[in-house]
């Protein structure tokens, strides 16, 4: 779908993300999960030293939005939680901001050196590919756009699998301090396990931390589970349940369409279409047409009328929709079913109705023409003309 | 002519007793497909209601039959197992229907399924108009012809091939790759077999934003096709610039996605890309008045 | 090496089998493992119904030789715990019989259907192959003989691993009974997933249990590990140091030699060579020379002096040697070292002497030679020169 | 003529400063055999005492010195990494000398290899007389002809070939294939090389008795070599007959791997089987005569 691109994904937290680095065995810091400044306050009492407290949000740029403190006793610990739990972080990338729910108290390491590991899928070559780089700590991308010799990059065949070579290989091309060496190659073998177990669209450590003691840990975790895989692991579907990380996606999800089905947009003329293609084809449409789409909702095929009244529903769900253009071309979905949960979805009085625009063709499209006839609509013939008429009424509407 | 798929394509259907899988075989036999039998898996010894036997394996169905062409309903969850069972089985063309395979599975099935082509998963499949259809394509909207088609999208297929029939230009096959992020067969793997199918005169290229597909198309293009007219669109070219996936993404094609490098690279390829699905038939038929 | 063919291993013990089989997910009865008459007592007292008792021994043919019994309650399970543990079985395969020294108690199932499922290597194919036939409970070689056409066979290409389908081909062309269909594709993953993560050179199930309740369970376990995948799970390396199967693999263990670089056999010349092959060309050699050898050992390549003089009392630890020859021809193991070390293992006071021939040529020979002839010693040019020497020494000093 | 190696071939040493790779490495090079680098991982930038460049990665000295060949010096638990990363890094033909690598290991390396021969493991290497020598083999026994060697023992090869030079049969290429369960070359893909070559003039097959590479390679000579002479000996003849594994070896082949079905074998293939490596030179120079 169109607003997650390359590929939609479930987003896992910091300490999501340490949880999994910890079941295949990467060395992440000591620390603990903490939703409450007393629960912060008690482990600092229990373990005295220095800690690092890291706001759990998705966001980037979370350390120059002030999301990060560091705190050398529990008092100071409990206050700095009190501060941070509840606040809203904005960043560049971020600017409507994220608010702090939860933090990781941490073990502040010595840090010789920071270095940079992802493991991502090149749709292209069909193939897992690792980036490393010796600078950590920072910005991929920049380091990508200045001083792209800097990362070291392997595709590694999906048959074959991971081997030694590959970790060392990379630790050398990338110019790796000498300490991450002996480490590196089985570390990179557990990012790669993680990667293709729990199905990953992208595992990244940055910074991978080379502490003054000799230890390389995972400083920070940036996993992201590909939805399609998740039904193999129900213990981590489930985290996402308890805390969405995308309204859309739990709307979507709510009433049995796929978590990336379904995405808000700020025009007015509601969409359905089946089909991500279509979809997408509908709202190029729509603006071709001199109005904008405020949503993009795939029924994805073979969809059953109950789910396209579900569907109509979500649309007008959102206040800001005027007009409504459904646009259908049958294959595995069949126009009568389609038909048929329109006529069902506008006769129910708990629905907002709008302004309706239907184009049916394909597969059972006469049936389906039939029984939008009976009901009282008359369908549009193309594409191009459905889309006309719908932005009209939406701006006739206005 | 056409490619991957013609009239003599003998074809099985892996879950051919469900409700998807047999709805969609009555329609290809219907159109005309050699469907040879199905596979449902403790079914085997049974027909369809059409009289097509059912077998319990793959390697049961292609031994008893001769099958070289699959096509494949079954859930996510099953849907790389089946693409193995095709291959060991020595099917030579899978069309895989299924939609939502995990990433890491197709992965892998693409990394060890050597000598087997497969579209999809996640496409409505493969159509040699007036000769075969394996998928569940509306095959009433296609026509026999000279256009050869590939899409990413299913219903945006269907869209424009809508428009082209309506305009008297027929297809020679029609290749929907499939919307899933690991597919079988690109974009540039249907040039380069329609780059030798004398009888395919325009290709049409129906691409999405995101990957870089397009842009590889562009350069294949540029580089093999010289004498093939081609004609593209991009769908989701009014989507709002979405969230990037982490920050590697990127880094690896060098590519954004975004609909404005594709059309660059098109563009550079001599390409010309539709605004709407609605002016592809014109181009098309400028494109035919200049060979 | 020439006695473990097709190629050397560590067998496990049924419970030991079956412990590897509930790490990967197989079904196993549900039951305790038991030394002691009275730890079979309390079991059963605490779960009381019928059980099976079970001599744990390496042995084919147990059920014959009277090793399985069964109990309905602890008074019962304790006298034949205790007839069991201490006994020693025979059976056609195994006349010189083996001691009881540990049972598994299990619970008694009601057995609809038995099945047969194995993994081993085809070493041709490189290659693990899958054998499965409804013909459970019996012995697998006499279905092959009179049968073969009920034996379904799968080859599993390494590189694309298990996929669901192979577990159901095999299932229908075996014609195992409906009621396993379900569950076996997934058992099968199971046990393919241990032979590969764990190394076997065999992994088999004798019967696979289908039972009346609908369960499908492993009622058997016989698993064969290769000894140089060990490493890999010091956990299990370690059950073998506990018990060594065999005596001969223990003693070679013991020096530092590979398990399977030893065995004693029933002739009265000693035998040290490097490399299997020409410890077996050597044993040829003996026989050809009228004389039969007392033991295979191969010094491996490389060996150094200390590994050549215990080689040398290892071979002579065994009474009916009466005369030795070691016959090295160097590649990587070289000479000089060879010499060093027979020099010094003759020269100890704390060894058997016999009647010694050498025969060194290939690397470093010439420095090998001249340290034997320092010690008195004067090679012989060739094997057949070799081994009739060492053979008139034999039977002269009988 | 010469299979698998020449004198040209370039060959790096994996693990060139160990202990073994190192010794073997001197050996090589004054053999005549064009070592050009060698790889320890952290050492990469320094020369061995003789000059050759030693690299951090394989892929570094491929780059650097256009080596075709490596030999492998590496524990068993790094065996299957450092085959995996000569195939990776372009490596034709890779001699692993390294024992005792894990058969499960060995069954993966061997599956996602393709275009790389390996030789080996536990293997004593390969050698051309007078041209190269890649492996282990005392040289000095060795002498230029048109005799080919295959065998599974290290030292009975050079036992055989000692023979055959001090009866004035120099040899072509001897290649020992190794006592692994799991190896990458096998008599018959040996005998496939020997049959096109020209200057072979008969092929010494030194088998050991279990497993089936013996019949597969008679099988192979009564079908595929009718003008190459071929000589086997086996060894472990009297060796007392041992455990079978479990049940389920035997019944795979339906080979016994005994002795007797190995003789017989030969026997129908027309192949002579010599009772002592002593009796090997004899037969060769009877099928030398009659060629």
């Amino acid at each position: 779908m169109v607003c997650k691109i390359p590929e939609p994904g479930m987003k896992l937290m910091e300490y999501q993300g340490k949880d999994l680095f910890r079941r295949v065995g990467i060395p992440t810091p000591s620390g603990v999960f903490a939703t409450t400044a007393a629960g912060v306050k008690d482990y600092i009492a229990g373990h005295p030293g220095s800690w690092v407290i890291k706001s759990q949000v998705m966001m980037g740029g979370r350390g120059k939005a002030g999301g990060i403190k560091f705190a050398d006793d529990a008092a100071q610990g409990e206050t700095l939680a009190r501060e941070l739990i509840g606040k809203v972080l904005k960043s560049i990338q971020n600017p409507d901001g994220e608010e702090v729910k939860s933090l990781l108290v941490e073990e502040k390491v010595d840090i010789a050196s920071e270095a940079y590991v992802s493991i991502t899928i090149d749709r292209a070559a069909k193939k897992p590919v690792v980036l490393v780089t010796a600078q950590g700590g920072m910005d991929v991308e920049e380091v990508a756009e200045h001083n792209p010799e800097a990362i070291a990059k392997y595709w590694i065949d999906p048959a074959a699998g991971y081997a030694p070579f590959i970790g060392r290989r990379l630790a050398f091309a990338a110019k790796l301090p000498e300490g991450y060496r002996k480490a590196f190659p089985a570390l990179l073998g557990a990012l790669y396990t993680l990667f293709m177990e729990y199905g990953a669209n992208l595992v990244e450590i940055n910074p991978l931390v080379l502490t003054r003691d000799g230890r390389v840990i995972a400083s920070d975790a940036k996993v992201d589970l590909d939805d399609n895989g998740l039904y193999k692991h129900p213990d981590i579907a489930e985290w996402n349940k308890q805390s969405p990380a995308d309204e859309d996606q739990a709307a979507a999800v709510a009433i049995g369409l796929g978590m990336s089905n379904y995405a808000k947009f700020d025009g007015t003329v509601g969409i359905i279409a089946n089909g991500a293609g279509l979809g997408m084809g509908t709202m190029d449409a729509i603006r071709s047409a001199g109005g904008e789409a405020a949503n993009f909702l795939d029924i994805g095929g073979g969809a059953q009328a109950a789910l396209v009244k579900k569907s109509y529903n979500l649309v007008t769900s959102d206040p800001k929709v005027r007009a409504m253009f459904i646009n259908i071309f049958g294959g595995i979905t069949r126009g009568d079913q389609v038909a048929k949960g329109i006529v069902e979805a506008v006769a129910g009085d708990d629905v907002r109705k709008v302004p309706l625009v239907v184009r049916l063709t394909g597969t059972n499209a006469e049936e389906g023409r039939a029984i939008l006839a009976e009901a009282g609509f008359v369908p549009v013939e193309t594409m191009d003309e459905g889309a006309a008429r719908a932005v009209a009424l939406a701006q006739g509407a206005a | 002519m056409s490619i991957f798929l013609d009239k003599n394509s003998k074809v099985i259907v892996q879950g051919i007793t469900g409700r998807e899988g047999a709805f969609h075989t009555a329609r290809m036999l219907a159109y005309g497909t050699k469907i040879v039998g199905g596979v449902t898996p403790g079914k085997g010894g049974t027909t369809i209601e059409s009289g097509q036997p059912v077998f319990d394996t793959v390697k049961d169905a292609v031994d008893s039959t001769g099958a070289t062409h699959s096509i494949v309903f079954v859930p996510p969850a099953a849907g790389a197992d089946a693409l193995w069972e095709a291959h060991d089985a020595g099917i030579q063309l899978a069309v895989c229907i299924t939609e939502g395979i995990p990433a890491h599975d197709m992965m892998r099935v693409c990394a060890t399924t050597a000598g087997m082509r497969i579209i999809g998963g996640n496409c409505p499949g493969l159509i040699s108009p007036g000769k075969s259809l394996v998928g569940i394509m509306p095959g009433h909207v296609f026509l026999e012809g000279n256009i050869g088609m590939i899409s990413r999208s299913g219903t945006l297929t269907y869209e424009i091939v809508d428009g082209l029939t309506r305009a008297g230009l027929g297809q020679s096959t029609c290749v929907g790759i499939g919307g899933d992020p690991i597919i079988g067969t690109t974009f540039v793997d249907c040039l380069r077999a329609f780059a030798s199918d004398p009888e395919t005169h325009v290709v049409v290229v129906s691409g999405e934003i995101g990957g870089s597909d397009e842009e590889d198309a562009a350069a294949f293009i540029a580089e093999h096709l010289p004498d093939k007219p081609v004609v593209a669109f991009i769908g989701g070219r009014s989507a709002p610039k979405g969230k990037r996936l982490g920050h590697a993404g990127a880094i690896i094609s060098g590519n954004t996605g975004t609909p404005e490098s594709k059309v660059r690279a098109f563009a550079a390829a001599g390409v010309p890309v539709a605004d709407r699905p609605s002016q592809i038939p014109e181009l098309v038929a400028a494109r035919l008045a200049k060979r």
